[in-house]
């Protein structure tokens, strides 16, 4: 396994504490030791924005703490959802006393560990609400639309948020406003080669020198269609039909797009899907209002990419728009 | 050999439980590569790493088995994380209500404990028979306690019976479509592979019986 | 090869199109097609500041067009410095009567073609200074100074130019704070990984399972010294170690830190390693005044990371502070 | 035969080379990959690629042997790019120059272009004899031509001897040390390996001269 790790066991621990070296003017860790929040959490009468999930994705989750976006962030092991205690850390660290929104990826391990922190901390009197970000399209048929996991339209989500939040707007507010990201927020990934677990140092899936695989989770979950390498052109034209077609999209609309590298896939090859995934949309008339291209939500050296598509009304422009000062997310 | 269970022969399977967990990491970070993420030998390990600590750190001066497994439950609920955290806590939390107080368990109190584990698991997963998770290994084996001890047989009986139902339903899982958790998203590519909390749970139960009769 | 390409003959110019299409807002393209401007360039009274070399480093250089940092960049092959006359016409579209600046690695082919570029439009009366890093403490000892590459480092003097030239010093200046920036910037990297040259699927170079290399360039030319993998901790304190005993660096100096990821190695493997690089500097009364954490100059999917530090001044630390709105460096 | 070159066959001898250097690309590179960034094989043929355009963009009424060599040397300036686009470039340039206006080129004209040739690889490039360049292939070259023209050779002789020297030349640098380019900041690394311009100059010189002479 070629990694730049010591030993396993620390290795959350080392990340987590480097990461609050690095950004100690946006960071700080609470006293669970494997939560982090904004500098300035709780900002008193802010609704609290917060999430968490397994490592292994960076920049997310930790990478989006910051004004505008996320407030506190529960860290898991690789791959695995945060326990009770960091969630309800996490939660009780961002509340204001305007509540707190939990934007999650739809995972058993997630949901259930923030639902069981969530229902102590309402007990304990804090408004807590969970969103649960459904955006791929691979993980599931239309008709069983809330069983498809979380990907990077988690980003979109949390931008939203942020920015909904910072504006002032209530928790119910922002329960509605997410719950319309989420609905018009699809996204499709593909995958050629697995990451390496550091636990074991095994690939995180098995697949030939000449294949891909469309709807790869990024965690390595097995996606839908297995195929020979295709094009770049190929590819994108492929994944931005699926998603198209799954909310649908329309003529006339205007979206955000967000092109996540998940690992090992060059911002090169990354650009030269994006002028494919361009002159789709042109095609269709949809107009990109936004775009993100980079790595946003990885899978430590994974190689693959995602696309994800928000369809935007008035207020999530404004929301995409609005400026935010995260550790790896700047916006003016 | 006695038809009761004392509260040290519960404490120390626990260290048995983890012996076999860590024997099958990868095997069980095998077994979810195809069907999930790789990793539930990790987090099951880790989570019962945890429950060791909790063990060796119960009280010298008590022996309430009932409190026992509460406060293994919240060792895995509150630091246990991933997707078998919630699951397992749950189910020791339960499992321990149903047997508050006792210092010593006699079969139908291991027939209660059992049941109140299933349950835990059903309560938090949201999940049945036949949907391809550890469920399809706990239920049954609850349910072959039941009939075991309803039929009158002896505590090695029962627990015999308890183990060839936890291997049996965790390979029922092969064939299963999963309906919940990650691999619910592959539908029928599901088919054909072990459910990875269904093995660990098979190690769990294996472990946890075994020990409540051997030395 | 595993890369989202289409055919190799379009590469370039497929990247450049996605690119511009993506970055409308910052980015347009000049007549010759590869050669990419700020769109406000050429800036009146400011003095522009370029760069350019070959492709494949994303998000070097073009990533880095943008307010505060480069006007122009001429964009090359893979690995291939670009030719004269993008070089000229970078050096033409930059010029907003104060002259121009070129912020350039130390590769014969970058310093050849900018060098006869330079000659051309000072013929036509635009003062031109060219500045050429040489950072890569690997690349030659350091009696053969002027013999070093140009890595990471380029980064840096980019930003220190971008934000001197927009507080309006003159050539002169520039070049003068410029020398001294270079002077005082020392990287060293690793790679465990090549890159996979896109023309013939063929790695960069050949390197055992368990091996890794010091020094090697980011084009995936050979290092210093050859050795079996090592740990986060120790790769760091080696790297460390020989980067400080390069200016030297001492007790009392404060330095920016750059850990750029050359392709695959993950964000979370570069926490793990910063946290050992903050201790070790730490240790030796070196104080961090400031650092970048990401990928910041790669080389496609290569495994392995760099480390510059960049001994800084008041003046240093002003320019590193000040601002910018780049494509893909955004500061507030 | 004759001991005069014509412009056609200049102008011919550039699709020659193109062919010589498409036949060697991943040679070139694969050379370019232990001692430097394994893509000369990639420049060296876009260049002459550019190279070719140049020839045949040549006006069909012009036959000045010295322009052509010019306008190729732009091209390959303006648009070869690489390490090896300003030295091609400039030598081109430069030979361009020594012949100019003439559109036949006796024995002492070919000697003049290629000593050009050389000077301008030693001008752009700041480079001496013995420090792994294709400056090694190129100005044996120029020395072979020159000695064997000196000694009366009939041209077919003098471009044999060129050919030789060329081979020669790009064979020695397996054994140099390098102090130019990406090569030079191997030290002692760089010795065992042939310098991948030496090796594209070698088939240029020999696709150059050979089709000077064959038909
Ligand atoms: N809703 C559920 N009910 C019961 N068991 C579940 C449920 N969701 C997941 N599981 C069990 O959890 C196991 C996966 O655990 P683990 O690998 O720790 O979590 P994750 O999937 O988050 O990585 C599955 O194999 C399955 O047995
Ligand atoms: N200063 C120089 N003088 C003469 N030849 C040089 C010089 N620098 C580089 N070269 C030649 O250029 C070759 C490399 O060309 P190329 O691969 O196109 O450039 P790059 O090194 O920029 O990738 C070297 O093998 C060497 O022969
Ligand atoms: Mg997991
Ligand atoms: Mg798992
Ligand atoms: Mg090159
Ligand atoms: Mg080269």
């Amino acid at each position: 396994m070629k990694k730049f790790i010591n030993k396993y066991e620390n290795l959350i621990e080392e990340m987590v504490e480097g990461y609050v070296l690095a950004n100690s003017d946006k960071v700080k860790r609470l006293p669970t030791e494997r939560v982090l929040a904004y500098s300035n959490a709780p900002i008193q009468g802010k609704v609290g924005v917060i999430t968490g999930g397994g490592s292994g994705h960076k920049p997310a989750f930790i990478g989006y703490i910051g004004k505008g976006l996320l407030d506190t962030v529960a860290v898991g092991d690789i791959f695995a959802a945060p326990p009770v205690q960091r969630c309800y850390e996490a939660i009780k660290a961002a509340d204001g006393g305007k509540g707190v929104l939990v934007c999650i990826g739809n995972y058993s391990g997630d949901t259930m560990n923030f639902g069981m922190a969530a229902e102590l901390a309402q007990d304990e009197g804090i408004p807590v609400e969970i969103l649960v970000v459904n955006d791929d399209v691979a993980s599931s048929p239309k008709d069983r639309m809330d069983n498809r996991r979380g990907v990077a339209g988690e980003v979109v989500l949390w931008k939203m948020m942020g920015a909904l939040a910072q504006e002032g707007a209530d928790l119910a507010t922002l329960k509605e406003v997410g719950n319309r990201t989420i609905f018009n927020t699809r996204s499709l990934g593909v995958a050629h080669t697995p990451c390496i677990m550091p636990s074991s140092g095994k690939p995180s899936f098995q697949i030939g020198d000449d294949e891909m695989e469309i709807g790869v989770g990024h965690h390595g979950e097995p996606g839908i269609q297995r195929t020979k390498l295709m094009s770049a052109d190929e590819v994108t034209t492929l994944i931005t039909q699926k998603i198209l077609e799954d909310l649908p999209f329309g003529a006339g609309d205007e979206v955000s797009v967000l092109m996540s590298g998940l690992g090992s896939t060059s911002l090169l090859e990354m650009y030269i899907c994006y002028r494919k995934l361009h002159q789709i949309l042109t095609d269709h008339q949809i107009t990109i209002h936004r775009n993100y291209i980079g790595e946003f939500f990885t899978s430590m050296e994974m190689g693959g990419f995602s696309i994800t598509l928000t369809k935007l009304d008035e207020d999530l422009k404004r929301l995409i728009d609005a400026p935010c000062d995260g550790v790896h997310l700047i916006q003016h | 050999m006695a038809d009761t269970i004392s509260f040290n022969r519960v404490k120390e399977s626990f260290a048995s439980i983890l012996n076999r967990l860590e024997e099958n990491r990868q095997y069980l970070n095998d077994l979810d590569s195809p069907i999930g993420d790789s990793d539930h030998g990790e987090s099951v390990t880790a989570a019962f790493k945890k429950v060791k600590e909790a063990v060796d750190a119960y009280p010298a001066d008590q022996n309430d088995i009932g409190s026992l497994l509460q406060s293994i439950g919240k060792a895995i609920i509150f630091s246990g994380g991933a997707a078998m955290g919630p699951l397992y806590g749950t189910a020791f939390m339960d499992a321990g209500t149903a047997i508050c107080g006792k210092s010593v368990l006699t079969r139908e109190d291991l027939v209660a404990l059992m049941v109140a584990f299933a349950r835990g698991i059903e309560r938090r997963g949201k999940v049945k028979i036949g949907e391809k998770t550890m469920f399809d290994t706990i239920y049954p084996t609850a349910e072959a306690l039941q009939k075991a001890f309803d039929e009158g047989k002896p505590l090695s009986d029962m627990i015999n019976a308890g183990i060839a139902a936890a291997k049996q339903g965790m390979e029922s899982t092969k064939d299963m479509l999963s309906l919940r958790g990650r691999s619910s998203r592959l539908g029928e590519r599901s088919i054909g592979h072990i459910d990875p909390g269904a093995a660990s749970s098979y190690f769990i139960m294996e472990a946890f019986l075994k020990s409540l009769v051997e030395g």
